[in-house]
């Protein structure tokens, strides 16, 4: 039997070679910086581009520059700021309503089966249903004021956080739920420290789709007795076939659904920290 | 809870009964066949036996965990019932100091959690994820959950499993302590006859879904020298069929 | 369509009388479109050797869109499209006109009254909400109905409102509206849904109705040639269609838009007779006038409306209509 | 030292009570039979009553019965048969494509950093515009026949399966990847064993939204040229004021979108059968 | 691969060799700090070490699985490893005979991943789902998954936690058998003293992030009745920190 009992080497000038072993990378590795500008940007070169070398026609997709100019005159002439406005104000209320009721209905519908089965059915159906077809039922219960608008926006943002919340409440791992009945705790604390931040991803991913769905239902509301709006600016504009004021607003559009998508998603990462999964 | 009449705890009445217990999880064999087991209260009860004989089955079913397995049978526990799991089901979610202090009540909560941490060797480690902790770590994260909250029957299962000789020991030294203190009823799962002997009071042996064995531990001295402990451990190892240990 | 273009001809050149073969119109022209098929019309198109690609295509804006994307040569529509498509700058042609007979006892549009609301005649129209819809005819004709009670948009509120299905219906029951203009055929209807809702007439003529064509189609060879033949065969049609009711209503509203048979001969009843006018004077004086409210009530550029027209067709509609034409006021 | 050797006991006549150790439920608990029919249920119920009430006005929302009169109609004098085939025919091919190119994107941009910087942004961007008016664009490339419908459709369900899947597979075990880092397969098998089952319910949950958005795309494209399908049929009524035809049309959109959305789910069910969640 | 010049193995070339490896999750104290490791092929190493001194860290650098750890110093190790988790790390969506033979090609892989199985006591077991079986069977497929592959260098991090004692001679047994017939080197993280000197031909405890103790068996017994196993086990033991035992 030989032992040999190592005194730690007297801490040398560290040699900083760094040899690992390399293996291949099966997930999607780390992430690239400034990736955030890369979608945006390529989007805006090939449809610069197509413009330039006149395969995109102004007559179908009006030119950058084009669009920057009647940007211009929206903003000088048509107090675009003030459409900007009126339609955030709109869907940050919708919005704000519509996460709330349906992080709630979600909870009640994902602990209980009762409540699921009066809740989901109903949800279910909605959603089938073209939003479209049932604003005359709104219109009649709220009027066309902004409270019909605001009502229908929040209904609009309720479905994906339900259905989102949801699926993710019910994903959870059984075995937490093990852990907290043999710990004791109360409903409300079960619901605060693990079926909210068990659905929490979920949850974020509904608010993705929630944060575009709220913006897209201006285009739907606004078309009914809005005098400002991006929505109500589309609107004219394709009536009155303005092709690059639609594309202002489409352009609109695409800044405010990115960044609230973006601004999703950078939540997400900060409130997520605790998983260790592909996203890195 | 089923009843929990035995809770006021004369001595002739046991903290946990169980009768004629049953489970299985598949129809052409139970995983539990009618096993009896009494614990008095205060009482630390060592399960050994065979990996896969249904010691967390018996565990899970004395926690209410098992609504949905078939069987039938009579369990009687006390109302505060901690569990050990054998993975350390640490929520993700939550550091470790919160993790520890998990439906505690008490604006000493926090407080009472570093302190269990740092008991099992984690002070300075409350803010950690889960994902940052070593095996033995965790397991003492979730030994320090279960310890906090002064059950009147702690069931553990494998607790010490991915913990070194000296931190063993400590631990070991850490859980008769509290035990001392507390009395509570320990019914605890270990692969380790040497640390069954040492901690129980009784050590009972799982086989075929019945408890096969059932000793109660006497030792003066509970240390590998007594030759009653040698004695102990090698009717236990032989009833787990090592023979030749 | 993928033939071959035709060559280009002078927009001031006489329309050729030949149809060269190959000649194919993409037509959202679904009236025309059933009545040529029961009235055995489609075998003169046929004969002419003219493919007709027909689209469910009609109305404004999905027109101008297709035009825009040059999948459709023309379509039929009222009279605010062309003015549209000359302030958004697709350049297009009317190549057919007609009227309806007695128009202001057979009105496309009416004002319908919310219930409650006090309007008998357009003076009342004072300071009340009128559904308006800037792009749509509905708004154009709001402006003319103001025009004609002599009101400004001052006086009373106009209420932004895009016209969608029975939107305007809705918005009246509902109340959010004291006056919107609903098409005739929703009278019946809106007044049967909701006790006390009224309707009344306008009071101007809104029965101008064409076949716009890009005039990119106009100016090819195949295309003009094979023009001629449809709009005197669209004339026919029309004709045929004032003659035969009931074939109408069966053809058209019953089997391609889904009626029942009594709503659809209702509403061939409420559409009246169409007119084939002997020279479009009359109906070029009115979209000037048209033209001209929009240019400065919603500031749009001043439009020469001859621009949008091509005359040409004029003579081969009436004589495809001989003796039938309609004229003077009526035209 | 006390040893008991215990030989079991002759096994008696079972004695078959069952006590167990009852603890308060914090999950959902087990599903309830017939929950499917409880939420359409429930839905017809509170319309019919409403209707025979006179609380829903037949203004406002016809009556069933009504409706079911106007289905009749509809089945008998006007090919409502053929309408609902035209437009499955449409969102299904739709769908197909949708979910094949959305799948295949999104394993694509979540596997590699390049790839996402390049298909995420511009499909984020498509997303956050709303479709009615991107449709000139399609008509300009794709015409306006059953090419373009179906692109569209199969571009609006893509965008969900896209996200959803992308999601799953970002929100895959990090340790999963490790492992068969570590067994040393290849790409290929990596995505067949780890990340397509990995994002599988991700996936699921796309579908559902996939499979609703084909549907609701039918109202839109449908208002493009065509000669059948509900979407074409709704367009229609709702020119003429047809209310009940409308809301046949309405219930058609509930009935398939509702059944579409539980054949999803129960699928989920049994292909997820090794989850351990509080789904149960 | 880092280098693999040394996978050709002359007997003089190590099949793993370390250098000065340093890994530090925070950026106070360093968790590897300057490890020097050589293992030749075939040989059988054995690494304890306190819970949470960095043994799970090493094999993760060894495995190439710390590509974001800060650190540095320079790692080869052949091209065939496989590794056993410390946690079994089943695919949960898979049965437990396709998590065996995952990513195995050739048409025995269903035979050979069965017959893996059967060997960690398995049989029968194929078609179950991970979450259906004990913590002790989860862990032996794991191995059952690592052994079917036949590597170079095999890196085992605790696998025997959670087995019985008689399961667990049954498993050091099929590992024995398994080097001599395959002679891959091998690193086993315990914390097990016995089963090390048991196993194993060299014992490296770790502490402070280096190599602390390395100690060659030569026992000609290795039983418990050996006086040269006390004597090693008392040593460990006594550089563990335990000394009394
Ligand atoms: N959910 C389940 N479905 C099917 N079989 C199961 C399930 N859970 C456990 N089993 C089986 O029941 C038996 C007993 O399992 P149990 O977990 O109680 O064993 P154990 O004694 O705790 O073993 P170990 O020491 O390995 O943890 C095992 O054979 C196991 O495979
Ligand atoms: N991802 C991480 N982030 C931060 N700290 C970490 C992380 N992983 C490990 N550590 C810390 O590094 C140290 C070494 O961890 P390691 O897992 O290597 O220990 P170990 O020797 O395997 O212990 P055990 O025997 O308990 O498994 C521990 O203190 C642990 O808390
Ligand atoms: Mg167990
Ligand atoms: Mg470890």
């Amino acid at each position: 039997m030989t032992a040999t009992l190592h005194t730690p080497p007297p801490a040398a000038v560290d040699d900083l070679t760094d040899t690992r072993v390399v293996r291949r990378r099966l997930g999607p590795g780390r992430r690239i910086r400034f990736a955030f500008w890369i979608g945006p940007a390529l989007a805006l070169a090939v449809w610069s581009i197509g413009s330039a070398t006149g395969v995109i026609k102004p007559a179908i997709l009006s030119a950058p520059w084009d669009v920057v100019v009647a940007f211009q005159d929206q903003w000088v002439h048509h107090d675009l700021l003030g459409n900007v406005l009126s339609s955030l104000e709109r869907s940050v209320i919708g919005l704000a309503l519509g996460v709330v009721t349906g992080a709630v209905l979600a909870v009640i519908s994902g602990l209980s089966r009762l409540g699921e089965s009066l809740i989901d059915g109903p949800i279910q159906i909605k959603r089938s249903v073209p939003t479209l077809a049932i604003i005359p039922l709104f219109i009649a219960w709220f009027g066309i004021g902004q409270e019909m608008k605001i009502i229908t926006i929040a209904l609009i943002s309720l479905v994906p956080i339900y259905i989102h919340t949801h699926n993710g409440l019910r994903g959870i791992d059984g075995r937490y739920a093990e852990l907290a009945e043999t710990i004791g705790i109360s409903r409300g604390e079960f619901v605060r420290h693990i079926v909210l931040p068990g659905a929490l991803p979920g949850f974020l991913l509904g608010m993705r789709f929630a944060v575009t769905s709220s913006l897209l239902g201006l285009v739907v509301v606004e078309q009914y007795n809005a005098v400002a709006g991006i929505g109500h600016m589309i609107t004219l504009a394709e009536q009155y076939g303005q092709t690059d004021v639609i594309v202002v607003g489409l352009v609109l559009y695409g800044v405010f659904g990115y960044c609230a998508d973006s601004a999703v998603r950078l939540t997400a990462r900060r409130v997520l920290a605790w998983r260790q999964t592909l996203e890195g | 809870m089923a009843t929990d009449a035995g809770r006021l705890t004369t001595t002739a009445e046991p903290a946990v009964r169980v009768r004629n217990l049953h489970r299985s999880f598949t129809k052409d064999g139970g995983v539990l066949n009618g096993l009896d087991l009494d614990i008095a209260p205060g009482e630390f009860v060592a399960l050994i036996g065979r990996s896969g004989t249904g010691k967390s089955t018996l565990l899970r079913a004395l926690a209410g965990l098992d609504r949905d397995v078939t069987g039938h049978g009579r369990i009687e526990v006390p109302d505060a019932v901690s569990v050990v799991f054998q993975d350390s089901r640490l929520l993700p979610w939550k550091r470790i100091l919160d993790n520890v202090i998990l439906g505690l009540r008490g604006a000493d909560a926090a407080e009472r959690g570093a302190k269990a941490l740092a008991e099992v060797g984690l002070a300075g480690r409350e803010r950690s994820w889960p994902y940052q902790l070593s095996g033995g770590e965790q397991q003492r994260a979730s030994l320090a959950r279960s310890l906090v909250r002064e059950p009147r029957l702690l069931l553990a299962d494998e607790p010490f499993g991915a913990l070194d000789a000296l931190t063993r020991i400590r631990m070991h030294a850490l859980l008769r302590r509290l035990c001392e203190t507390h009395r509570p009823a320990v019914l605890l799962v270990t692969h380790d006859v040497d640390e069954a002997i040492v901690l129980a009071d009784r050590v009972i042996l799982l086989d075929a879904g019945v408890v096969d064995t059932d000793v109660r531990v006497t030792l003066a001295n509970r240390h590998r020298s007594d030759p009653g402990f040698a004695e102990l451990r090698t009717l236990l190892l032989d009833r787990l069929g090592v023979t030749a240990a | 369509g993928t033939e071959e273009a035709g060559a280009r001809l002078e927009l001031s050149a006489a329309l050729p009388d030949q149809v060269p073969s190959g000649a194919t119109l993409r037509l959202g022209d679904p009236q025309i479109q059933a009545i040529v098929g029961v009235s055995g019309l489609d075998k003169e198109l046929a004969d002419a050797g003219i493919t007709v690609e027909w689209a469910n295509i009609s109305g404004g804006p999905q027109s101008i869109q297709a035009f825009r994307a040059d999948k459709l040569d023309c379509s039929a529509v009222a009279d605010i499209p062309s003015l549209f498509a000359a302030w958004t700058g697709t350049s297009t042609k009317i190549v057919f006109q007609s009227v309806t007979v007695d128009p202001l006892d057979h009105p496309i549009y009416k004002l319908g009254v919310a219930p409650g609301v006090n309007v008998t005649s357009l003076a009342d129209l004072r300071g009340k909400r009128i559904a308006y819809s800037a792009g749509q005819a509905q708004g154009a004709l709001v402006l003319r109905v103001l025009q004609k009670a002599g009101l400004s948009q001052k006086d009373v509120q106009l209420v932004e409102l895009t016209s969608t299905g029975d939107s305007y219906v809705t918005a009246l029951g509902a109340k959010a509206v004291d006056v919107a203009p609903i098409s005739a055929q929703y009278q019946k209807l809106f007044e049967a849904k909701y006790p006390g809702a009224r309707t009344i007439g306008t009071g101007v003529r809104d029965d101008a109705s064409t076949l716009y064509c890009l005039t990119s189609a106009v100016e090819d060879e195949k295309k003009a040639a094979a023009l001629k033949v449809y709009v005197a065969v669209r004339t026919k049609a029309w004709l045929w269609a004032n003659k035969h009711p009931a074939e109408y209503a069966k053809a058209y509203f019953q089997d391609t838009q889904g009626l029942s048979e009594a709503d659809a001969k209702a509403v061939v009843e409420i559409q009246g007779d169409k007119g084939i006018p002997a020279t479009w004077d009359n109906a070029v004086k009115r979209l000037q006038a048209t033209a001209d409210l929009l240019s400065t009530e919603q500031k749009h550029d001043k439009l020469d409306v001859t621009t949008l027209i091509d005359r040409r067709f004029e003579k081969v509609q009436a004589d495809a209509a001989g003796s039938d034409v309609v004229t003077g006021d009526a035209a």
